[in-house]
């Protein structure tokens, strides 16, 4: 099982995003960072009880699958979108949506466009092996318009074309495009069109037939949001965890009950798991929340205590 | 006397599997091959293993559902309805087109190069030197990446040919214009050059979803029968020389011959250029994105093909030198002393010879030129390892097959190359005692 | 009839000076750039493509800024010193990330560094358990690296901080020099051949009884190789030889290595493979595929022309099936597919996976150069051999051999060449290579987003000045082994 | 080449056979090449063969070292028989020198290492006695002084030569020369005729195709004529030259002694 | 090869001027290959270069038919001077013929070919009539049953053979030969001097460096010895060898006709 085989080799192997700052990328010192970054340290963290023990496998929008698939990465946490042949014909399982998203277009401002709808016979920067790749030929054909696309490999040549002017729109998860555009050197010339023309969660993913891994990677990140709804992060979790009253923090914290035990983890993995990367919104803020260049505002993601769509189901 | 009259017939020993020459090959063999059944038998055993660990299957099924995704260069028509075969199908239309052009140019420029770098001017060959060993010291894919580059970098956007509003009401000219007297335009995305249409066209139909044009057809048959009469001609002017000796000139008349029906044929059919440009409203102001008509050259397609045509091109060259270099001094030395003129002793006695050097290697740079056609994904080009090998292969998660579909192409394409190698080897083979 | 015909010269003529045209600048000219119309037209076109060159090329180039933090900053300092709309090179950003062109993500040995040179601060933070003991002390360490970082020299930071991939470096040379040097001493060989288990340890680290048993493992092939070799004949046994290098590997090596590392520990700190990138993550894959490729060429070339049908045959698919197929769907084979031939459940090294599939592809390139040499070698050579009585591998190894490797060896180089020049492809399969995986990770930087050329030029040029190199060195080889026969 | 003419009763032939080859057969695929020869050479024999061009001469001594395979009846070197054997084959090989038209030296090693080669590795000798032995018989064939330069850089004589000697480092009991003299320029073959009839003096059992009728009358004891696979006349060499029997040998030795 | 000896009476020499070489020096790079070279040569003359390794002959020879440029004095070949002019040289090259060292015929073509290309595509024969004139000179050289096959497939001597019929089909009224048999084994070399001797008693121009010594005596009329670069004896051929002058020549002539 794959629990097993990451306990033995000391380290967990996931596939990430190398080019999409704020979700997956290394800094100058080959560190890996990002919000998708984050479920992978938890993982670890829970698991192994060290963040650090991960081995991040870059993958592409076309190869991510294959790496899982094939068994070259235990998780792949790479803004994948969860849709039903992912999950049922290529056999994955999606464990959770820690990103609800939708596909949106940027494009210049000085091209005069600010409908989706006006871009009849434009030229399409989109990535390949993606579901906005079906997207875009199913939007286009619905509105009874034309396009070229530029299929491209990753985020950092799509923007690279984009930029260069190689093509009229750049589309992706407006999460993406909103990465993308904050790192913008003229981020404030590019616009977003208000269209979304596609439902995308994005979440973790691991292979069919493993429901105990996929199980801990789904607890690992509901314990996360369900630390956020519980006010316990990073820097208070040892202190909540020796004073709260809450049955279920404490619980989720392993300082009452089983829950680690029947994940077929130790009683701390929620505990290390937080204490790690923090709980969901600390995540969010850190990596791509309003404070970061990418400034995305939490909206559908907020906690449904908010009003969003994040909720984690009870622990117990 | 050490001498033994009649040996003694030894029947089969089991020794005899290890020394005697005849058993030995019988057991190596034996042994080989089964070692090499059991490799292949643990191979397929892991794979199935494998796949029912994973819950999958192995088949090719999925060549015949909908693909779903757009491709931006399909050579016969594809629409996102199509099937994941004809996605496939297109890629290896794409991947065959740029092999095909790029060794095309590669051979001319490695020609051209090759040729230059034995002149006597100094500059030029020294120039061609540096050109060949800056291309074949340096990875292609550099040069695959530069050259994509420096096309989308450098060369203006289409919108730089745009006429606006305000440029009609100032007067003014846009940044940047269509070049060789308007007819070509050269865009950060593609080229565009003219497109022949035709007034009257012949029609067309469909035989198994491929489109088959009558113009197009009527036009290479009227060519193909020129060529014929033409070289009907070109036999009857060789006779003429050898019964005369004097050889008449024929260029004009072989490009009278050559051209003049297919001009004609196009005339009557109404053969004009649609230039590329943008649509205008009736003020003159440009409309869209990008340019209507013309035929449009993306840049991801250029940036490939000449980037591997520019790197081959310095194998040929150097193939083409030292294939001129290895036909002995002393065969143009003959020539010379016989009276005959550079230009001759080149096409009479030194490139008949050089060629039988030069097409085998050269034959292998075209296979390695194909292979590397497959780098298509570092500048988005669509070719079979973009469609069957990329996209297909993840939306339908069907890697093993659409792997091994892949290199069972590449690995046809190759040995069909090397073995009209092979051919032509046994073909020119020089005449030895 | 002619009127004189007998004629004696009385003294014989001091040879002269040639004429002026015949020397000098003018000449020169004459006949090498203008002696005729079509080259006078070759060469001012040659002039006017240098001169269009260098046009555009100079002002970028001599507008070069070296020292700046991002992009933006490099367009300003330009725009400030040359004015606006000047474009220059901004080679800054090599400057900056050069480390990771060379050596991917390797980490730097801080350690070594705090102990060597920051002696004081080290203590006074606690030593190695205080600094780099555990685990938990991960904010300790991050702030004592970063002041290392800011403070520490050159030297410091880059050659004692990667002293371990620039000592596997340098030995590497120690161990081909008497491959490329026949003229040093033949010791050194049993250097070279060591060199690879060194080399192993010294880049990925851990305990040093791995490659230490490892290597046992080829004398206990090497033991009942000479054992068994003559009652049995080469192949047998060293077939079987291999057979009992693979049990020992595949049993004894991990007890062994376990036992010897509790008894007497010692090991250098393991590295990722993930975290090699850049040229040595090239030069790894490159020397290994190299000197790996080489002895399965030969055998390939063996067995390509070997008597026996069923060897010839497999030999033959295998090499055509290699050259058949494109470099980089082998790589997406070993990254992907892999997986799908091995036993379920193991996960091997996808840098190993790469080298075998790149050595596999190297190899069959080898076969065929070397199969061209082995046909070059008359007859008379195999038989001369048989004559004398030598066995069939000790005529490969004595006769054969050095005679069709030498004749291969232009060859067997460019085929290198090629080889290192696709370690560039490892880039598709998620490696950091110089050219494009590195380069896609800066440009992913905020700071560096929109530099495209010089990355390229930079590693472009490391990539030159190598293969140069290598060409130009067996030009070399080829002129002395000419030579020193004659 | 015959001033050294050679009192030849002094050479001994002794009653022990050396080859034996009994109804020997050998097809190249369809082509019969070999035709039921039967040849016995005693110890201390010293054979000429010759024939035309294409009757098989080299093919028979080919044989007998294996280099080539015969496919019917038998041959017996010392007492070995020549099967598919291996050990036979190294055996027989170790007894039997052979010395080549074209010399066959190897170029990637000096004179002395190709002299031995064979010795250190099929003998097992020690290197060190191993090149005293090359020495001596370097020195014997008159260009010790050669040892250290390569095979390119000796005339062909001298290469000769040193063929010779290598295979007499194996110290074989039987030598097999095959046209040794006929890829030589005419002032070279007296040189290496020179040291063959040395050799023939020690006694050393020699099969040698040659059409250098004046060694084969200086030197041979018997001159064997073949033509088309077969052995048509053998003879005492004074006998054969004057006195040939078969018409096909007296047309053979007008056309070859008569330019 | 002295056997068919040639009534050297019998050949002609007229006055007309053949080839007129006055001061004529020439440089490769720095050094000076040829100094001063003065000779005239009379239409019939049988003219022998020898000379030591280096003197220049093969260089002389070269210059004739302007394979080499020489830098100063004056070539004229049959009343046309050798300068760049391109129309003089074309003029040149089609009345002289060469014979090389090493043949340079063309692989790819058939001895037959070989022989018509040049009159087809230079002086414009038709195809016919050129390869009547060829099997003509095929039967001259005595090899018009090869004149089908390729080069590849004949003896050096019939190779050589070969390219003297070719030189002969432009019908040329000089033959120039460089060393023709100094590349062909002994039993050639008669072939291609008979040849060489039948052309000379038809009365043929030759210029002809070799070394054979004999094919000197039987048909040259006149010898000429170079050294350094230089024309340091010449003589009728009797005199010559019988006779040497310079201490140069001495040398020369003891040495190769020492051996
Ligand atoms: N490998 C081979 N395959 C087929 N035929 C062969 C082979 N080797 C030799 N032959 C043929 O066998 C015949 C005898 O060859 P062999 O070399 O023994 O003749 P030979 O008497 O040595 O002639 P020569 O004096 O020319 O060396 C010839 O007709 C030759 O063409
Ligand atoms: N292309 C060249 N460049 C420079 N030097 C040359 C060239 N060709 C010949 N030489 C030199 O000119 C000199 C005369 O050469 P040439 O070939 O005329 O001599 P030769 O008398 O024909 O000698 P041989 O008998 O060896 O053929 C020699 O010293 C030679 O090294
Ligand atoms: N752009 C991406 O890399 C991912 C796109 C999209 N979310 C998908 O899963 O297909
Ligand atoms: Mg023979
Ligand atoms: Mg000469």
């Amino acid at each position: 099982a794959t629990l097993d085989d990451v306990k033995a080799r000391g380290e967990l192997i996931c596939g990430v995003n190398v080019g999409l700052t704020g979700f997956g990328a290394p800094d100058a010192n080959g560190n890996y960072q990002g919000f998708d970054v984050a479920i992978c340290k938890a993982v670890a963290a829970a698991v192994l009880g060290d963040a650090s023990k991960v081995k991040y496998v870059p993958t592409t929008g076309e190869t991510r699958f294959t790496a899982l698939a094939s068994g070259e990465v235990d998780l792949l946490v790479r803004n994948s979108t969860w849709t039903f042949s992912r999950d049922n014909d290529l056999k994955f399982d999606f464990v959770a949506v820690n990103y609800y998203d939708g596909q949106g277009f940027m494009v210049k401002k000085d091209l005069g466009v600010t409908s989706a709808k006006e871009l009849d016979g434009a030229t399409v920067c989109i990535q390949t092996g993606t579901t906005t790749e079906l997207n875009l030929a199913d939007f286009f054909k619905a509105n009874n318009m034309t396009y070229t696309p530029v299929n491209i490999a990753d985020d950092a040549e799509g923007q690279r074309q984009y930029l260069a002017g190689a093509c009229d729109t750049y589309t992706t998860d407006a999460s993406g495009l909103a990465a993308s555009r904050a790192t913008m050197p003229d981020a404030e010339n590019h616009i977003i069109l208000p269209e979304i023309i596609s439902k995308e969660p994005l979440g973790p993913l691991v292979r069919h037939g493993d429901s105990q891994w996929g199980d801990i990677v789904r607890w690992t990140y509901f314990a996360l949001v369900a630390a956020e709804e519980y006010g316990v992060t990073s820097a208070n979790v040892a202190e909540v965890a020796a004073s709260s009253t809450n049955p279920e923090v404490k619980r989720i914290l392993g300082t009452e009950g089983e829950l680690g035990a029947m994940l077929g983890l130790d009683k701390d993995w929620g505990m290390r798991a937080i204490a790690a990367v923090g709980n969901y919104g600390e995540i969010f803020e850190a990596n791509i929340g309003s404070a970061t260049p990418i400034g995305l505002s939490r909206g559908l993601n907020a906690l449904w205590t908010q009003g969003g769509l994040q909720y984690a189901p009870p622990f117990r | 006397m050490a001498f033994v009259q009649e040996a003694p017939k030894e029947g089969f020993r089991l020794s005899m599997l290890i020394y005697d020459t005849r058993y030995r090959a019988i057991t190596i063999q034996v042994v080989v091959l089964f070692l090499f059944l059991l490799f292949l038998s643990w191979l397929v055993n892991n794979t199935i293993a494998n796949l029912a660990a994973k819950d999958r299957t192995f088949d090719f099924g999925f060549l015949w559902m909908r693909a779903g995704y757009d491709i931006n260069q399909t050579l016969i028509p594809y629409t996102n309805d199509s099937t994941h075969m004809r996605a496939a199908v297109i890629g290896l239309l794409n991947t065959l087109l740029s092999a095909l052009v790029g060794c095309t140019i590669a051979t001319v420029l490695g020609v051209v190069i090759g040729v230059l770098r034995l002149s006597k001017n100094w500059l030029v060959s020294r120039l061609m030197t540096l050109y060949v060993e800056i291309f074949r010291n340096v990875p292609v894919l550099l040069w695959i990446l530069l050259a994509a580059t420096l096309l989308s970098e450098t060369m203006p956007e289409p919108k730089d040919f745009k006429v606006t509003q305000a440029m009609v009401e100032s007067g003014a000219e846009p940044a940047a214009s269509n070049i060789l007297f308007g007819t070509v335009a050269i865009t950060n995305r593609s080229s565009l050059i003219p497109a022949p249409l035709l007034d009257r066209p012949l029609g067309g139909m469909e035989i198994a979803s491929i489109p088959v044009n009558f113009s197009l057809l009527a036009v290479l048959a009227v060519f193909i029968g020129s060529v014929l009469v033409n070289a009907r001609f070109l036999r009857r002017v060789k006779a003429i020389q050898e019964e005369t000796g004097e050889r008449p000139v024929t260029w004009w008349k072989s490009l009278a011959i050559l051209f003049v029906p297919v001009i004609a044929l196009l005339m009557a059919m109404g053969f004009h250029l649609e230039i590329p440009g943008f649509p205008t409203d009736a003020s003159g102001v440009s409309k869209g994105f990008n340019f209507k008509g013309g035929i449009e050259v993306l840049h991801s397609f250029s940036a490939l093909t000449l980037a591997l045509a520019l790197y081959t091109a310095a194998f040929i060259a150097e193939i083409v030198r030292s294939g001129i270099m290895a036909i002995a001094r002393g065969q143009s030395e003959a020539a010379f002393a016989l009276g005959l003129r550079p230009a001759r002793t080149m096409r009479l006695v030194i490139l008949p010879q050089a060629l039988r050097v030069i097409i085998p290697p050269l034959i292998s740079q075209y296979l390695n030129l194909t292979k590397n056609t497959s780098l298509a994904i570092a500048v988005s080009y669509m070719d079979l390892r973009g469609t069957l090998g990329g996209i297909t292969l993840n939306q339908t998660g069907k890697e093993l097959e659409c792997m091994l579909l892949m290199m069972g192409i590449y690995l046809v394409i190759s040995l069909i190359i090397s073995s009209v190698m092979n051919a032509f080897n046994r073909a020119v083979k020089l005449k030895e005692r | 009839m002619p009127k004189q015909l007998t004629y004696v010269r009385g003294e014989m003529l001091a040879p002269k000076e040639p004429p002026l045209r015949e020397a000098g600048v003018v000449k020169w000219l004459r006949e090498n750039l203008f002696s005729g119309p079509l080259n006078t037209i070759l060469t001012l076109l040659g002039l006017l493509a240098t001169a269009w060159l260098l046009l555009h090329l100079v002002p970028w180039l001599m507008h070069s800024v070296w020292n700046a933090g991002s992009l933006g900053e490099c367009r300003q300092i330009i725009a400030a010193t040359w004015g606006e709309g000047a474009t220059g090179a901004c080679w800054a950003v090599v400057r900056e990330r050069w480390p990771q062109y060379i050596f991917g993500f390797y980490p730097q040995d801080f350690a070594l560094i705090a102990r060597l040179s920051f002696a004081d601060q080290y203590a006074a933070a606690g030593g190695y358990e205080g600094v780099f003991g555990a685990a938990v002390n991960g904010a300790v360490r991050e702030a004592f690296i970063a002041d290392l970082r800011a403070n520490a020299g050159l030297f410091d930071l880059y050659v004692l901080g990667y002293w371990r991939p620039i000592l596997a470096f340098v030995l590497m040379f120690v161990a081909i020099a008497p491959v490329l040097f026949t003229a040093l001493p033949r010791k050194m060989i049993w250097f070279s051949l060591l060199y690879p288990a060194l080399a192993f340890w010294l880049l990925w680290g851990g305990t040093v009884w791995l490659p230490v048993v490892a290597l046992l493992g080829f004398a206990v092939m090497g033991a009942v190789f000479t054992l068994l070799k003559d009652q049995l004949g080469v192949p047998v046994s060293a077939g079987l030889g291999l057979v009992a290098a693979v049990l020992w590997w595949l049993f004894a090596q991990a007890p062994v290595t376990a036992g010897l590392q509790s008894a007497l520990p010692f090991g250098l700190a393991s590295v990722d493979s993930d975290q090699f990138g850049g040229f040595l993550l090239s030069i790894v894959i490159g020397v290994t595929a190299i000197s790996a490729s080489l002895p399965m060429g030969i055998l390939l070339a063996l067995g390509r022309r070997s008597d026996m049908l069923l060897v010839r045959t497999l030999s033959v698919g295998f090499i055509e099936f290699i050259r058949g197929v494109p470099l980089i769907t082998l790589l997406f084979t070993a990254s992907l597919l892999l997986q799908y031939f091995l036993p379920p459940g193991n996960n091997f090294d996808i840098i190993l996976r790469v080298i075998i599939l790149v050595t596999f592809f190297a190899a069959a390139y080898i076969a065929e150069v070397i199969r061209g040499g082995l046909a070059a070698l008359p007859r008379g050579q195999y038989e001369a051999a048989d004559a004398l009585g030598l066995d069939y591998w000790q005529a490969q190894r004595l006769v054969v051999m050095p005679q069709a490797l030498k004749i291969s060896i232009p060859g067997i180089v460019s085929s290198f060449i090629g080889l290192f020049k696709d370690t560039t492809l490892v880039a598709f399969v998620g490696l950091m290579d110089p050219l494009k995986g590195i380069t896609a990770v800066v440009r992913a930087d905020i700071d560096w987003k929109g530099i495209y050329w010089e990355p390229y030029i930079f590693a472009g040029t490391l990539f030159f000045i190598i293969c140069f190199g290598m060409s130009r060195y067996s030009m070399w080889l080829e002129r002395k082994l000419k030579t020193d026969h004659r | 080449m015959s001033e050294q003419a050679i009192d030849r009763r002094k050479l001994q032939v002794s009653d022990e056979v050396a080859i034996q080859i009994t109804n020997m057969n050998k097809w190249y695929g369809q082509f019969h090449v070999l035709r039921d020869v039967n040849m016995t050479v005693q110890r201390g024999e010293r054979i000429v063969i010759c024939g035309p061009s294409g009757s098989g001469k080299s093919t028979l001594i080919r044989c007998i070292n294996r280099l080539e395979e015969h496919q019917a009846g038998q041959i017996i070197v010392d007492g070995t028989e020549l099967t598919s054997d291996l050990k036979n084959i190294d055996k027989v090989r170790s007894e039997v020198g052979m010395v080549f038209q074209h010399f066959n030296l190897f170029p990637h090693l000096t004179i002395l290492e190709n002299c031995t080669l064979a010795p250190i590795w099929v003998r097992k000798v020690p290197k060190k006695e191993a090149e005293e032995t090359a020495m001596h018989y370097l020195r014997k064939v008159k260009i010790p002084e050669q040892a250290h330069k390569y095979p390119g850089m000796l005339s062909g004589g001298q290469q000769q030569r040193v063929a010779i000697a290598r295979s007499l480092c194996m110290k074989p009991r039987i030598m097999l020369f095959d046209e040794p003299t006929s890829a030589l320029d005419p002032e070279m073959i007296k040189e290496v005729l020179d040291t063959m009839i040395e050799l023939a003096e020690e006694g050393m059992t020699m099969l040698c195709v040659t059409h250098e009728m004046g060694f084969a009358q200086a030197v041979a004891n018997r001159v064997v004529f073949m033509d088309q696979g077969q052995i048509v006349e053998q003879n005492e060499p004074g006998e054969f030259f004057r006195n040939p029997q078969s018409e096909r040998t007296k047309l053979f030795l007008s056309q070859i002694l008569g330019h």
